[in-house]
């Protein structure tokens, strides 16, 4: 589905946000354009990006594991069920791009390329994590991969991503912000504010809603006057378009445009990312908000299995060597565990540390 | 008498003030259908239905504002801050129109209400969500600030809260919540601004409140085994202090050591100990000792975490200090 | 020029917002829709909402007098340009309807029927003042004429007004809640959360952006990233309109049938009132930021010149007769500023009074 | 040295930071076009251009947050409030985010910035204009929190802010913009955390800060004639407060008076005075005696806003209480 940009007339504006279209992937309804960017892509990159939904979900897992047998601590918000918007948004963007996003932000960072011993330490609250284990699961950040947090103030990262892509036109580079924001933190304060800003001075910051359908308990129709979320781009005269989240080319695809629109032209945008949770808002929620049909009508569209069943039937991953990539990964993350637990806690001088830069 | 925890004690009191009166209302996010984020108004949309029981979107700083528009044409709100870190986003509404509403009008629009949640750190949710704001909130004029620590405490003092036509900020504590006590069947309410001896002692004064008054019983028993006998004041309500009820415990021991989890740099400590100089002078045999969160952010990882607030260790000590017990 | 409310189909959100004409009051220019409105209203509520324009007109001027005279102190934002915004919005009030307001209030509390003695006396920092002194010219407050403020935080008020709207549907009357603000205002966080909640709950609110071109001296184009500011209503599904705000039976008709509709059945609304500002910002504010000519062009316009030349027109106030009470008019006004000069200043012990209710 | 105003200081501080550091740039409402509300940034435009002089719309928050992200990623923000007062819609930003940047990412994201204006009562303004809000920011750990009371401080202190690689919160005064002093035409700067003898004196120490000194400078005054010899003392940085130098005047004196503008429950006052109890304990003849606001909200009135207000006669009071002076 295309995003339709707003039209002005001299009397008059008139908008249109089409609703995105779910159509799972698969070789026989794929679209032209999929077809294309199956072309462009190749074999080797479709299997990373598997790989890289696979290896999602695995962290995700044993860090569940890992949390039931109290060796992680806080808070725990968990990405399965995200896995094609982590991996399909961040496949388009150049390693000098700028991201920020919320406390659930365990995808995003693996998309990015941190390795998962340094986000396995840091939920394990060691010296070697990403964040020197001040951080924690929610607050995941790299200086070396521009990852600007991991934020637990619902929408306090969405002004961090506008000053990001404030620096880049400062500085006259062609960088991208990419920030992303839940469903929920859309009716933070902020929002408004900062996208008015974007709009006005055409900063090239992309806003990604990830609309999981519910901040914690609250569905979208709880809290949101709309039902389109990309919708709300209307009132800032920003381009606004609505994709379907399960579907990882749709993600990259729709990424990739609005990326390469932006590093010609420099413009805001707010894409809306239709996808969904398997777990609970945090580990230490039931989720009971929710019925058993919706969480299977949503298995059932399952974004990994959707890659998978494509490469199948691409012949670009056949079974034995789609096991063979799982139990790989799987070992990766066991490696993860065990780096983090050998890793040692951070030495009571790092308490005073950091509070002051030198 | 009954064993009930703080939790519930909070949700009686808000049931009991909700029955009483049908211009209070409780507002906030996940209070309703998730029966709150801590379970503190567990059945209330049942009992009282969604007109009374209000889940909001995430915007803490214009349901607030709704809130403070409610309480000047005649509505008690109660809202729940889902935690006390998430006032801040409406620390603008709670500053220039909360406490300024009825000094600014002259008189003419009091607002009467309850701004309520947990505060302080929880356990390793890092630094964001362990703020602890009660100094900020009291040096504002027109706010009163309430921080129980016991059950019994709680659900008289936010009865009261809810009956007080100013608003209040209300801190609880999350990992209090658990906790039980004694708790009457019988209706009662407890004045805002009155503190308790929680503990008589005749050798130092050991002020505490909400969560730190914990770990000041936990000192208090070791300090016996020194022969050191110490008088636990819990003030209860921050704003307005009840000076008196410390004055008296201080001319009885001359000594005195203040517990506060938050930041120590303009903590609340730091005005009761302004406080109590004056008002006791020349009876303080010692300067006052404070213990309070260290000087950083909080942490994740749980060893600097927990040595970055205060402890049973450090209480000690500073009690030893102000004893002049080597 | 009528709303365009949202449409929806099943696929897509299409909306349109048109912008609002602006034709200077004539009798032969006159709309049908304007010839019913005068019917209706008559002569005597015409004159009435004359009187209420010059009264308001004249209450500026002598308070700028004053204030250059030193007996007004602090901040003063002065109305002059909008009298037809305020007169026209609340002449479709019931007494019994909430209003909120920014800092540039005056035009408002007169318009809602307070004395201008207890306005003057205010202003002289009197005891006898609406706000008892305490407020001064930002903070008018009425209790018995439901005015809520009086925000001097740009956009304080917008969940104020929405909290009496709240109040309104839980004791299930049908008040409506009227919240002004500026067009700089609108891109204060709250205003996004509000409209949010306003929408989601269908609250009897009427928010209506004052829009006189400027916030201080930033020129809307230079604040926000659309033009019409209506629009806005569209990222909450919310009915929207943009009004000329220099013409008197715009402002009242547009009120008056948002009122009646939201009566019937409660829901939001966002009226933007296109007006002008004759002074600078605030008292202090030489305003060099806009032309002589643009000045002009709405002093052509001028709301007072218009209802008096359409009364002119129409016979129902020749020009003898609007001399006579132009002059009563002013002469009321010197009437308060005696009133407020001979009015005892606060006492000491005021001080401390009002700083927690008993 | 040319007498300059207070407001020229900033403005040459900001313009020789900005010719010294491309990456120093300006943003706020109205500090472009229109030169600045309080024209602290008079000419900046015109010398820079609009990509680093940056006017902005009225949405305190985001702006403050878009500078915290320009500075997370290279750039050093000067952020301009309006009024320190709408600070209080940015407060989230500033305390979840600007101060926790550089601790909860390990050390990997300082957060260079500045973020200036006018804090405190102006005249008339009433009460939602008139916060004094220095305690607030003081307690919160990676903030500092500066005040400068004449051109000369300003200038070298807004210079060490801008270079600081921390958020510096930089609180001037509307009231002082007009006053003028000598300012070296060489290039100066002042460190942080380091406070100044603004008069020598040896009965008494009279500390404060910001426009106070005013009121204490017309108080030492009026002293001299009653025989008492007044020490002044101007931390001039709230945080990191400057304490050897305050010790070592009231070594000299054993009595203090601390002035401040804002409210006295948990004031920055209560802070200084407890540390100075700590630190000197034995050398202080009398308690510590505050001059600080009433605890009301600034009203309009223009009697009783003086009234609310610290004031000489009040000071002067202060001052002999704690010498004993009848
Ligand atoms: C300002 C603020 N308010 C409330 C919270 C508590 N909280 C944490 S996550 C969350 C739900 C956010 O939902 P959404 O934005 O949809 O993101 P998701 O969790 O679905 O990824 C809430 C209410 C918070 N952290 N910050
Ligand atoms: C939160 C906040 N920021 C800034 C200001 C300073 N200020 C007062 S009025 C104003 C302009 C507002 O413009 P607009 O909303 O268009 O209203 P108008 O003055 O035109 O009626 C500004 C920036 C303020 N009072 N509050
Ligand atoms: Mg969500
Ligand atoms: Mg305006």
């Amino acid at each position: 589905m295309d995003p339709v940009p707003v039209k002005s007339s001299s009397k008059s504006q008139v908008l249109a946000f089409p609703e995105a279209e779910t159509t799972p992937l698969s070789r026989s309804t794929l679209t032209r354009t999929h077809k294309q960017l199956l072309d462009d892509l190749g074999r080797d990159r479709l299997v990373e990006m598997y790989r890289k939904m696979v290896e999602i979900r695995s962290f995700e897992q044993r860090a569940e594991q890992m949390y039931q047998q109290r060796k992680i601590g806080g808070y725990l918000h968990l990405y399965m069920g995200q896995e094609a918007v982590a991996v399909g948004l961040l496949a388009a963007l150049r390693p000098d791009d700028y991201v920020a996003t919320s406390y659930r932000d365990h995808g995003i960072a693996l998309a990015l390329g941190i390795r998962a011993e340094l986000l396995m330490a840091e939920l394990f609250g060691r010296a070697t994590g990403v964040s020197g284990g001040k951080g924690g699961s929610m607050h995941f950040f790299s200086k070396e991969k521009n990852l600007l947090g991991g934020h637990g103030i619902v929408g306090g990262q969405i002004p961090i991503g506008l000053g990001a892509a404030f620096r880049a036109q400062y500085m006259e580079t062609d960088q991208i912000s990419l920030t992303l924001l839940g469903d929920g933190a859309m009716n933070q304060s902020v929002f408004h504010e900062s996208m008015n800003m974007a709009a006005l001075w055409s900063l090239p910051v992309i806003y990604v809603v990830e609309n999981n359908q519910y901040g914690m308990g609250t569905s979208v129709e709880r809290s949101t006057s709309v039902k389109n979320l990309a919708m709300r781009a209307s009132a800032y005269g920003m381009e606004g378009v609505q994709i379907d989240g399960m579907n990882l080319l749709e993600c990259y695809r729709t990424m990739h445009e609005a990326v390469k629109k932006r590093r010609e032209s420099p413009s805001p945008m707010l894409i809306e990312v239709k996808t969904y949770r398997y777990r609970g808002h945090s580990i230490s929620d039931p989720g009971q908000y929710r019925s058993k049909e919706e969480i299977a009508r949503y298995r059932k569209i399952d974004p990994i299995t959707q890659v998978r069943r494509l490469l199948e039937e691409l012949d670009w991953l056949g079974e034995a060597d789609a096991k063979a990539l799982d139990k790989a990964v799987r070992d990766e993350i066991m490696e993860a565990v065990k780096f983090a637990e050998e890793s040692p806690e951070p030495e009571l001088a790092a308490r005073d540390r950091d509070v002051y830069a030198p | 008498m009954p064993s009930i925890t703080y939790r519930e004690a909070l949700n009686q009191a808000m049931v009991e003030e909700m029955e009483r009166d049908p211009t209070v209302f409780l507002i906030g996010e996940e209070v309703a259908e998730y029966n709150g984020p801590y379970k503190v108004s567990q059945g209330m949309l049942e009992r009282f239905g969604p007109r009374r029981v209000v889940d909001t979107p995430i915007s803490e700083a214009s349901f607030t504002g709704l809130a403070i528009g409610a309480a000047m044409t005649g509505l008690r709100p109660i809202v729940e801050f889902m935690s006390f870190n998430f006032s801040l986003m409406a620390f603008d509404q709670i500053f220039s129109n909360a406490a300024k509403m009825l000094y600014m009008s002259g008189g003419q629009f009091p607002v009467p209400m309850v701004m309520r949640g947990p505060g302080g750190p929880g356990s390793q949710v890092s630094s964001q969500h362990s703020n602890c704001l009660e100094s900020l909130f009291a040096n504002v004029p027109g706010l009163k600030v309430v921080m129980p620590a016991t059950g019994y405490d709680a659900k008289g003092l936010l009865k009261s809260a809810i009956r007080d036509n100013n608003p209040v900020i209300f801190i609880e504590n999350e990992l209090l919540y658990g906790l039980s006590c004694d708790v009457p069947e019988e209706e009662y309410t407890l004045p805002i601004g009155v503190g308790e001896i929680k503990a008589a002692g005749s050798d130092v004064t050991l002020l505490a409140y909400s969560r730190m008054l914990l770990l000041a019983a936990e000192a208090r028993g070791e300090l016996e085994q020194d022969g050191i006998s110490v008088e636990i004041v819990d003030p209860r309500t921050i704003k307005p202090l009840d000076l008196e009820l410390i004055a008296k415990s201080i001319r009885k021991t001359h000594r005195m050591v203040i517990v506060e989890e938050g930041n120590r740099f303009g903590g609340v400590g730091a005005e009761i100990a302004d406080q109590v100089y004056r008002a006791c002078f020349d009876e303080l045999d010692a300067p006052i000792e404070r213990v309070t969160q260290k000087e950083n952010p909080l942490p994740y990882a749980k060893a600097i975490e927990a040595a970055s607030l205060p402890s049973v260790p450090e209480i000690v000590a500073a009690v030893k200090t102000v004893c002049y017990h080597n």
